[in-house]
């Protein structure tokens, strides 16, 4: 368990954290470009001086107005954005260096990490003769090496092409499980934070704007990001868990939604988030089709958005729901304002907030 | 050569090789200290470091030798602590000659410090390396170069250097008689013949040293 | 352009001015070793009186014809035995004398060379050989005396005068050291040879003597002057 | 135009090139992490010496076995994979270096380059006072107010959040319009790839595997690379193109399907690749949907997967369709292997190789 | 003071600020080159110019005299090229003075291009800028501490160093006496009121400039 509650300001920024973080898995920090991600990473390693507040960690007391627990003996590893290899000696050295250091905590193997970081080859060179990636999986290595007890990782695969990230990720997961190590990322990558963070924190402007499962954080992110994706939020109560099948059953203006999340509480008030593009819309009431939500609706609105697509408003009682369709259907289906329609979408493509 | 000379040789030898390694022992942690300084106090610190070089050295000799004297505070507590005096002894030699170079050792080592890059020092914090730790296994081999220098530097210097070891050292044979000295009473007394043999020897010597230092610093780095 | 003896400096200084006041004409002193200066001449530094102080520098000039005229003495140094602070030296002090003692170096010092026969002639020099401690100059024996490095040494009796100690030193007989013979030569090189003579001849003058003897030397012309002097101020036993 | 036909040999590394790129638009080049991308960058910038051959642009010999043009006149923008922004310079500073030594080349202005990468707010800062995106927009600004007549970037997105990405992309693009500039960009990201590349180079091991068009290369790549996403690849004909809605009708297995792709030529073979999550299955044939994919299947293998989810084979005539359902669907709508099922899914989330 | 010792002071200044001047000047591009030289010759070079250092500043300015002399080549060069002597002037002491404090001046800087970070180069280059340019608008500002290291040691040795100056110069007031050997005048003949004022002034004046630039360095580098 990490526990923050501190600020640092430093020239015009500020950095205001209380939070407390179960840390039992990975979890992930994103947020826009200067929001003070590195700061909070550095803040937590105790590599700024000037953190007023306290900082403690699965018990131990990190930083309060009294104590102040310097780096090196805080047992994290710390991947930093700019990698930060010793020029002086050679990659073996270097992954060596946090590995002599570790004082005997239990960690993965020199081999097991050389092998799977694919560092293997160039083990004896130079860390001054390595492409961009080669010095990541690099500076990944040593951090491992170190047996931390909490792992800080500042964009650590930014350098890295998919594959390698594809292979490196489930380690990370792996490294996590089997030494319970918890972990901290940041990365402005969504598909890595999907694969491997549980919770994930979003940062604005020094503070930590939301926490939460990373799967339903990420959508949203999505959505407002992708500002070409356009989507709707329906504001709904928990009607039914269907434990078999792992389906919630929802209420949205007495309408039934099924979302594919097991871990509501009936009673609950929810807000679903329906990206537009995986709306359809339907003009019969059909049963027999694998498409769990055929929600009926009163067409209110449609323009064209461009040369092939165009964007329909559907209104349920009182809210909206938005669905992207090509422009041949809209006139296909000969679609005007006012009309009944069923907007169809799968359970699988929502995500409950 | 004489007796003499060899054993002039041998006394500047070690008057070199002790006082470099007096210097980089005095020098590595007063430029570390000043490099770390943010206090408005270090330029003060900093100049105080250089002023001996503005004094001649004969000059500066006289006023060590001033101070070394058993009337004097620094002289009366050396007395007190060895019951020997400071003048006239290598340890006051080696003593005056660290204080000359002292600003060719600290200087630069104190540019390496402040060029460091910090990255590394936090890198190996993170790793777990406390500071004793940090500065041997980061901060000198990132710095290896210019305490090479400046050690080159400063044993040069000190082989060179005579006003301040002629003003202490009172010429005593095989304890503060050094080569320099003996080469500038050969000049003065136009002893040529073994003012050119001592010359030609100094030099042959420290042009040995000296590339087989940089070669050595060449191959140590790429 | 004079080049003279650091040890004589102070004396020229006061000479030098007075010459000026008489002829003027401009005086301007550059001291350094002796040996140093030699060297400088020899590679033609633009002298045109050399006052050594020695002899066997002016004499070398002279082989190398880069003297004009003969060398001529103007000083005899005189070689004094210190030990500041006490109010009675003597020979006694000396020959009991166990702790370090200062002198210059008598390969390259006429004191230093002195004062060793000095020491041969009263049979101590190798009882105090161990003893020595040795500057490079005179100046230097001076300065570790003065300075309290070292208890006691041979100095120049001009050293004293020029900082008016009045005792604490023994004024050496003189058969114990063969004469520091002070010489001085007008340089060929120089352009300004007569002038150059003039000075010279101008210092070895009865009036100026008088003040070199002051200063501590024995004067070289008059023997007069130079008993007058021994009896003068002596601590002579 | 750009030629290269060079041989370059590092230790134990070698790059062998011989290509011209038309370059004019955005040429993407990809590759696994250490392959040669940023070498083959600086081979072209002229910053390898012992590069062995010729490069030669738009007429002008930039090397051969006699000439050698220095990077300073080869009128080159250069983003670095490190950033490399002088560190004795405020960022200002730093802008105004290329500016002033662009020989009064035609460029974009300093105001609107600081504009939208959005830098003004630090326009007077220490550049060691930057976070890691914020140095890298000025490294790319840096690069562009050089006014290149080739701009070589390495990576330049790579320290980027999303949202600020999809902002830089189509001014990049517009760089590239406006003033004519080729632009040659080294990306691990598909999605950036996909968005602002018009050819893609694919190297590997110091040689250019494959060239192309982006977005063919990239569904390749995706498909292979994202494994526990099923989906399926049909092959099919063109049958007709439909200008007005930029839809183009294919055959496959004698059924009509629709894609939202307006480059094809009419008899062309083309791939069709359909993720499995896209496809719902439906009992009836229904018309009156805004879906415009229902093609006729028979259900010939069913399986679920894990706790909630099962795939669906789906036979066309001989080819074969994936679906992914929930189990709960499975069960409601009673599937069972031999039943004949409609498969839906809509045009827009197919790719066309 | 005297008007001689003034007299001392302004050929001091003029002579420290001219040789720094040339040794920058001459030190800069000789340690550029040395810093790119990769030939197995460059340890010997390095070496050479360390040379100066191990002669005791008499001998070495006995040499430069016998070096500087009319009946020696570079003497008579010079002699046919000016029609005056080089020893025993400004301009011979100038000299000397260079030659003798190049070390101090070539190696930090040497060292501090050595350690120039060749990617800004070529992030220069890659924006057009070409060799002088980039030397100019990268290198420089990039080694602006080492240089002001160096020319501060080369000041303040040329200041305080005086055997060669002492041996080229031949104390000639006005022309050639500088402030470090009228001090060391001064003390040779027990003049120690002046030789207290001068060595104060000397340490003061040196403080002060120290000072200064120390904090000026300070200031434009964070
Ligand atoms: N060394 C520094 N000195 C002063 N300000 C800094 C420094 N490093 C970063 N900043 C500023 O502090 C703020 C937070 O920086 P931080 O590095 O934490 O951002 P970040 O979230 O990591 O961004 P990025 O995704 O670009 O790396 C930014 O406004 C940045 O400009
Ligand atoms: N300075 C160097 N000296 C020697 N070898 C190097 C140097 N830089 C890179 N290499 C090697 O050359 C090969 C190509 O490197 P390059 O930097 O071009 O790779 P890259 O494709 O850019 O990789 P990345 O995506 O990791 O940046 C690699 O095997 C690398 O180890
Ligand atoms: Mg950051
Ligand atoms: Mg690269």
């Amino acid at each position: 368990m990490l526990s923050l509650d501190f600020h640092y300001e430093r020239d015009d920024f500020q950095l205001q954290v209380r939070e407390t973080f179960a840390l039992d898995g990975v979890t992930g920090v994103m947020g826009p470009s200067g929001c003070g991600k590195t700061t909070l990473l550095r803040c937590i390693a105790g590599l700024e001086k000037s953190v007023q507040g306290t900082v403690s960690f699965s018990n131990a007391c990190w930083q309060d107005s009294k104590i102040f627990v310097p780096p090196y003996k805080r047992g994290i590893g710390y991947v930093f954005q700019d990698g930060r290899l010793f020029p002086h000696r050679n990659v073996r050295d270097n992954l060596n260096y946090g590995l002599r250091r570790s004082r005997k905590r239990h960690g993965p193997s020199f081999e097991s990490v050389v092998e799977w970081l694919e560092i293997v080859p160039f083990l004896d060179r130079s860390v001054t003769e390595l492409s961009g990636g080669q010095r990541q999986r690099v500076a990944i290595g040593r951090a491992l090496l170190g047996a931390p007890r909490l792992l800080l990782m500042d964009e650590p695969l930014a350098a890295l092409d998919w594959a390698s990230r594809v292979s490196i990720m489930p380690r990370l997961r792996d490294i996590n499980r089997q030494f319970g190590v918890p972990v901290l990322f940041v990365s402005h990558d969504r598909e890595e934070m999907a694969r491997l963070s549980d919770e994930l924190v979003l940062m604005e402007n020094g503070c930590i704007e939301e926490r939460g499962r990373s799967r339903q954080l990420l959508n949203r992110a999505q959505g407002s990001l992708a500002d070409d994706h356009a989507l709707s939020v329906l504001e709904a109560q928990v009607v039914r868990t269907d434990r078999p099948y792992g389906i919630t059953e929802l209420d949205v203006d007495g309408r039934r939604l099924m979302v594919d999340q097991s871990n509501l509480k009936e009673g609950q008030s929810v807000r679903v988030v329906v990206p537009a593009a995986e709306v359809s819309l339907c003009l019969e009431d059909i049963e027999r089709i694998s498409v769990q939500n055929r929600l009926k609706t009163t067409l209110t609105d449609i323009r064209d958005i461009d040369e092939h697509h165009a964007l329909v408003v559907l209104t349920l009682e009182e809210q909206k729901l938005l669905a992207l369709i090509t422009r041949r259907s809209r006139h296909r289906l000969a679609l005007k304002v006012g009309m009944p329609v069923y907007a169809h979408f799968k359970a699988a493509c929502l995500e409950v907030v | 050569m004489t007796g003499e000379a060899w054993q002039a040789v041998s006394v500047t030898l070690q008057l070199a090789g002790l006082t470099t390694l007096l210097l980089i022992a005095i020098g590595l942690p007063m430029a570390w200290k000043l490099a770390g300084m943010t206090s408005g106090f270090r330029p003060v610190l900093e100049a105080l470091v250089g002023l001996p070089l503005v004094l001649p050295p004969t000059v500066l000799g006289f006023y060590l030798l001033v101070a070394f004297s058993p009337n004097n505070l620094p002289g009366q507590v050396w007395q007190d602590l060895t019951g020997t005096t400071l003048a006239f002894s290598f340890s006051g030699l080696v003593l005056a000659s660290v204080i000359y170079s002292l600003p060719f050792v600290v200087q630069p080592l104190q540019r390496a410090f402040e060029q460091l890059d910090r990255g590394l020092l936090e890198a190996a914090s993170s790793l777990g390396a406390g500071p004793i730790d940090r500065f041997f296994s980061v901060v000198l081999p990132q710095t290896f170069r210019p305490l090479l220098l400046a050690a080159c530097l400063g044993f040069a210097h000190t082989v060179g250097e005579f006003g301040v070891v002629l003003m202490i050292g009172g010429n005593i044979p095989g304890e503060t008689q050094v080569l320099s000295i003996a080469l500038y009473d050969a000049v003065e007394t136009q002893d040529f013949a073994s003012a050119h043999t001592m010359a030609a020897g100094l030099m042959l010597f420290a042009l040995v040293l000296l590339i087989a230092l940089y070669s050595l610093d060449r191959k140590g780095h790429r | 352009r004079v080049a003279v003896s650091a040890n004589f400096r102070q004396v020229a200084e006061i000479l030098a001015t007075e010459f000026e006041e008489q002829t003027g004409h401009t005086v301007t002193l550059s001291s350094g070793s002796t040996g140093a200066l030699y060297n400088q001449i020899s590679y033609g530094a633009p002298f045109d009186v050399f006052l050594s102080a020695d002899s066997r520098r002016p004499e070398m000039l002279a082989e190398t014809g880069r003297v004009s005229g003969k060398p001529v003495t103007y000083a005899f140094g005189r070689l004094v035995f210190w030990q500041p602070g006490s109010t009675e030296v003597t020979y006694k002090t000396l020959s009991g004398w166990n702790e370090k003692l200062a002198m210059a170096n008598p390969d390259t010092a006429p004191y230093g060379l002195a004062a060793r026969q000095v020491l041969e002639n009263l049979g101590l020099w190798e009882k105090k050989k161990s003893l020595v401690v040795q500057g490079t100059s005179i100046q230097q024996a001076w300065q570790y005396v003065a300075t309290g490095n070292a208890g006691a040494g041979f100095v120049a009796l001009s050293q004293l005068r020029t900082d008016d100690v009045q005792d604490g030193y023994l004024l050496l007989r003189d058969e114990l050291y063969n004469p520091i013979r002070q010489q001085a030569v007008v340089l060929s090189g120089s352009k300004n040879q007569k002038l150059g003579q003039d000075f010279l001849d101008y210092i070895l003058a009865k009036k100026q003597q008088i003040i070199v003897q002051k200063a501590g030397y024995f004067p070289a012309v008059d023997p007069v002057v130079a008993k007058v002097s021994d009896t003068e101020g002596s601590h002579t036993p």
